[in-house]
């Protein structure tokens, strides 16, 4: 990890509004937490600090992702079920099974998961357009992990 | 030696084999569920994985586990105790895909796990086993003349069973004809099998079990005993070494038992044999196929790091000892720290630790995966810490025990350690001479 | 990392208005925080908890006395400046120094304390009447511990 | 034996002495200042007396401390190390008193504290001292004479005195004509005489100590030696047994010559008998007529606890080992946890432990008075914590202390944790091959 990654990491957090970001990886860490986007003062905390800070909640997202790390999306979260590699299409020759701006409905399918050389297929369980996806094509995702955020109708 | 070993646990175990892969300079992947997201595990591992929602099942649950392994490149698998520690299709499916179960193989577990198999396997091997029929027994006659031969009290039990159903004590002859029938009547109802066998009856057994280590090159060596008589319903409390009424012909004769039982069994890696042991005769009752809570006692007494051997024992590699390089030095006994109520019944007691501080000095080691401010999940079980003290004697290692109980401080919830703090001032327990009935007669 | 790298760093922050960094590289650890963009100071955690209970407060009286212990006494607190054998007379026979309701001055003797058998004469050390006699004849007494309560004059 | 001892110090060593009284069945009494009130020690012990507001020198006020022993009955005093250890009038007074002081004669903490008698003694007995002058040089002709028989670099050192005044080094003939004459003036102004002797400088020597035991039968025993080299400024942060560089023969005749150091003292309890080591060649430097900070590292090597064998032999009881009984076992090493910021010129860090999480599991021994929300007084010295790792080697103890460095939680407070994970990774460090230079040349 070198000072251009940490500035793309930056940019991508400025973009991303994202507010902190916690990276391990072979020996390296980082964690950036965002002044900008810290949102509204935290209406204190009333209850007391925590005598050991918990793992994941400060010190960020593991490595496989960011499992039921409160996702502030507007819109449904599609997480996932399973621990896997997650996939955008049937085959890497195939197109994904959705792109942004995609209607879907309870029964497309938005992904697979593999687990155990075994391809799940995830359905949307739900009505709406695909407005955000979180995760990179191939790669490992926890069990609560973020994956979709949907548009409802009418939203 | 391997990159990367998940560990299939969580709580102290987690951590313990966790400590063990950094000493070793082996990455470590946490598996957890939601409600464990704050729990010391997550924290020290290397890299971490959510694996459900908050349920004991979610620990159990192998393609989860497999899969958490696949996506972090780990390539072994630490199934710690409990959980999938001895399920035999699990260590099938690791070599399946290829990545090391760090216990000992499927069949081994197999082995072991069938109780009846297990016995006929030790008769063979020469292990002593509790005196009995050799199988199931042909009718009344045949009982009645096994039991005249072994002598009242028998137990019957179901040979196909287990978990207590199929199983009927009988202390006379006309007791025993009654017994027989509810038992086959029971066994058949249970298990589609009526065939019972009939054992004798140990009535005060000590609970003393032998630590073996076995590696992939043949060589065997026991690490001695561990007396865990202490037991309420089943579940260890206390466990100490050496046992206090053990002798040096007694522990070798019981080592060369264990030893050969886990030949029979082709067994390795870590494994205990656990015997009864009443007027100096003991009596194979079952080997536990995984590293036990209570390894402490003898990681403490002989120097050796039996989670590192374990591990290097999956690996490939040979022991670096033999049996007379085993040394016992000084005297330890271990106390499981519950959150549970001894005044009610010894309730579980889960809920937020509003201090935990931890005893020191010389001779304490704690083992444990809470901290101030931990909340302790009702979905698992309710040990938070384990207690191992040592002294260069049983009197001193008794004395720091009471000493070390007095320091450790743990708000918020109840624990057991004001009942460990009543056994230590206990007379049968102060001359070591107590039996599995001891909880139990200690409260009436 | 050298200081180059943390200027670089620093200006990063600023720039990109973060309020936070916490970087490991192979032995290296940086930690950054920004003061600028901390944002309005948290109003003040309500005390916290004391995760030991404190021994003395907790658990009472040491056996020797409770010296220090907020004594709620109205008026002058006269503590003992040693710790010693407390004795209200001057030797056995003799009557004691002061009963309650005897005015006293600085230089009146209200008592002895006797430490490693030498007899200390403790003075008033102020004016007033005696109200309270706090320790009984022949008691130990520590450092600090309230021996006596005098009613200041005009009380 | 004895039936109360009072224990005049703070800190882990008064927690320390009362966990070993408890383990004898002795009573305990605590003394503290107003800032200590919520201090452990004061917690865990059976009975306290407050000596005074929160100094330095309530610890050390001799009449005040007695007279809280008389009142609380207390048959015994120890004084831990620091303060009042190694003061021969307290002591006396203690003997007056009819209240045993565990430690040496006041005469044999008299002859150990002048430093030019010791070395006098010393040389008498036959115990090696540093190459130099016996007596104070009569004049520069003599001490050119002496520099060229021992080689420069030299060192002179007043005779009457100590703490640096009127000592110099020289490192020709024509610089200790000047060093002389100054040392000299030095000498007559500080001391009253301007007697000064000379010493060959050791310049990259290692710090090694032998930890002796006496009792008052006759008996003296050594326990091994400690490695202490890595100091700052004097000041000793790590403590390994064995020493990684010395071997067996050196051993005994260190342990030897510091046996004679004993004998010569007619010293009574558990001392120290600190030597330089270079080259194979070693030279008393001092003897520690006290406990010290660092004895658990021979605690855990040899499994003797050191404060109970202090506390029965100052009760008359004889040693219960020979020196053949004396068994080292295992690699151990300790790390002094300070309130200090390491990044900055190690200036004390007091102030309020908001988290205070320690390590567990094997090999880990943990002597602290702190707990989380604990307040480090500005008043006292800033050790919060001793981090004492024990391996079957040096090897792993070395990764056991990066383990349980790196699980060792303190927030609220700046520490020298970060500094011993660096030294870990340090290979003059790991190869044992340093010397008392080691943090000066470390930071460089």
């Amino acid at each position: 990890m070198d000072l251009d990654v940490i500035r793309e990491l930056i940019q991508l957090m400025k973009e991303h509004q994202i507010a902190e970001l916690d990276w391990q990886r072979e020996g390296n860490h980082i964690r950036l937490k965002s002044a900008a986007v810290a949102g509204p003062p935290a209406p204190l905390p009333a209850a007391q600090p925590l005598a050991l800070p918990p793992a994941t909640q400060a010190e960020g997202a593991p490595d496989a992702g960011t499992a039921g790390e409160a996702p502030r999306e507007e819109g449904i979260v599609i997480t996932s079920p399973i621990v896997g590699m997650f996939y955008r299409s049937p085959s890497p020759e195939k197109p994904p099974f959705v792109e942004i701006g995609d209607a879907v409905d309870e029964n497309t399918v938005l992904c697979i998961i593999e687990a155990m050389k075994v391809m799940n297929e995830i359905k949307a369980e739900a009505v709406g357009t695909v407005q955000r996806i979180l995760v990179e094509n191939g790669q490992p995702v926890e069990y609560g992990q973020p994956l979709f955020v949907l548009t409802p109708p009418g939203a | 030696m391997f990159q990367k070993i998940l560990i299939a646990n969580r709580g102290e175990i987690a951590l313990r084999i966790i400590r063990a892969c950094r000493e070793l300079g082996i990455k470590t992947v946490a598996v957890y569920t939601e409600v464990d997201r704050d729990s010391l595990h997550v924290r020290y591992a290397d890299e971490d994985v959510c694996i459900g929602p908050g349920t004991a099942d979610a620990y159990r649950n192998a393609p989860q586990i497999i899969s958490a392994a696949e996506i972090t490149d780990a390539d072994a698998i630490h199934p710690g105790y409990g959980f999938l520690a001895e399920n035999a299709d699990f260590a099938e499916i690791c070599e399946q895909c290829r990545i090391k179960f760090i216990g000992p193989s499927a069949k081994a577990i197999r082995m072991m796990g069938d109780k009846a198999a297990a016995r006929k396997a030790m008769m063979k091997a020469g292990v002593p086993v509790t005196p009995g029929s050799k199988d199931a027994v042909s009718g009344l006659e045949e009982a009645i003349q096994v039991a005249h031969e072994i002598g009242y009290p028998v137990m019957l039990k179901a040979a196909a069973g287990g978990g207590g159903r199929g199983m009927r004590v009988a202390h006379t002859d006309v007791a025993l004809a009654g017994a027989l029938a509810t038992a086959q009547a029971e066994a058949r109802a249970a298990f589609g099998s009526g065939e019972v066998y009939l054992e004798k009856l140990v009535m005060r057994p000590k609970h003393v079990e032998i630590q073996i280590l076995a590696d992939s090159h043949g060589r065997v060596i026991h690490l001695g005993e561990r007396d865990c008589s202490i037991q309420r319903r089943h579940q260890k409390l206390v466990e100490e070494s050496p046992c206090p009424t053990l002798d040096d012909k007694l522990r070798r004769d019981m080592g060369a038992a264990a030893i050969k039982a886990a030949r029979a069994a082709r067994y390795e890696g870590a494994g205990t044999v656990e015997f009864l042991l009443e007027d100096r005769k003991f009596y194979f009752m079952e080997m536990n196929t995984r590293i036990q809570v209570e390894h402490p006692v003898t990681e403490e007494l002989t120097g050796i790091d039996l989670i590192k051997e374990q591990i290097r024992i999956a690996s490939g590699e040979k022991l670096g000892y033999r049996q007379k390089d085993i040394e016992f030095r000084g005297h330890v006994i271990e106390f499981r720290i519950n959150a549970e109520d001894p005044d009610y019944n010894f309730a579980p007691n889960p809920g937020k630790l509003t201090t935990f501080h931890v005893p020191g000095g010389p001779g304490v080691r704690i083992d444990s995966h809470a901290y101030s401010e931990y909340v302790i999940p009702p979905h698992y079980d309710s040990m938070i810490a384990k207690l191992i003290v040592k002294g260069k004697n049983r009197a001193e290692a008794v004395r720091r025990a009471n000493r070390a109980l007095d320091e450790f401080v743990v708000e918020g919830i109840r624990t057991t350690i004001p009942f460990f703090l009543k056994i230590l001032r206990n007379e049968r327990f102060l001359s070591g001479d107590y039996t599995t009935a001891f909880v139990e007669e200690f409260y009436e």
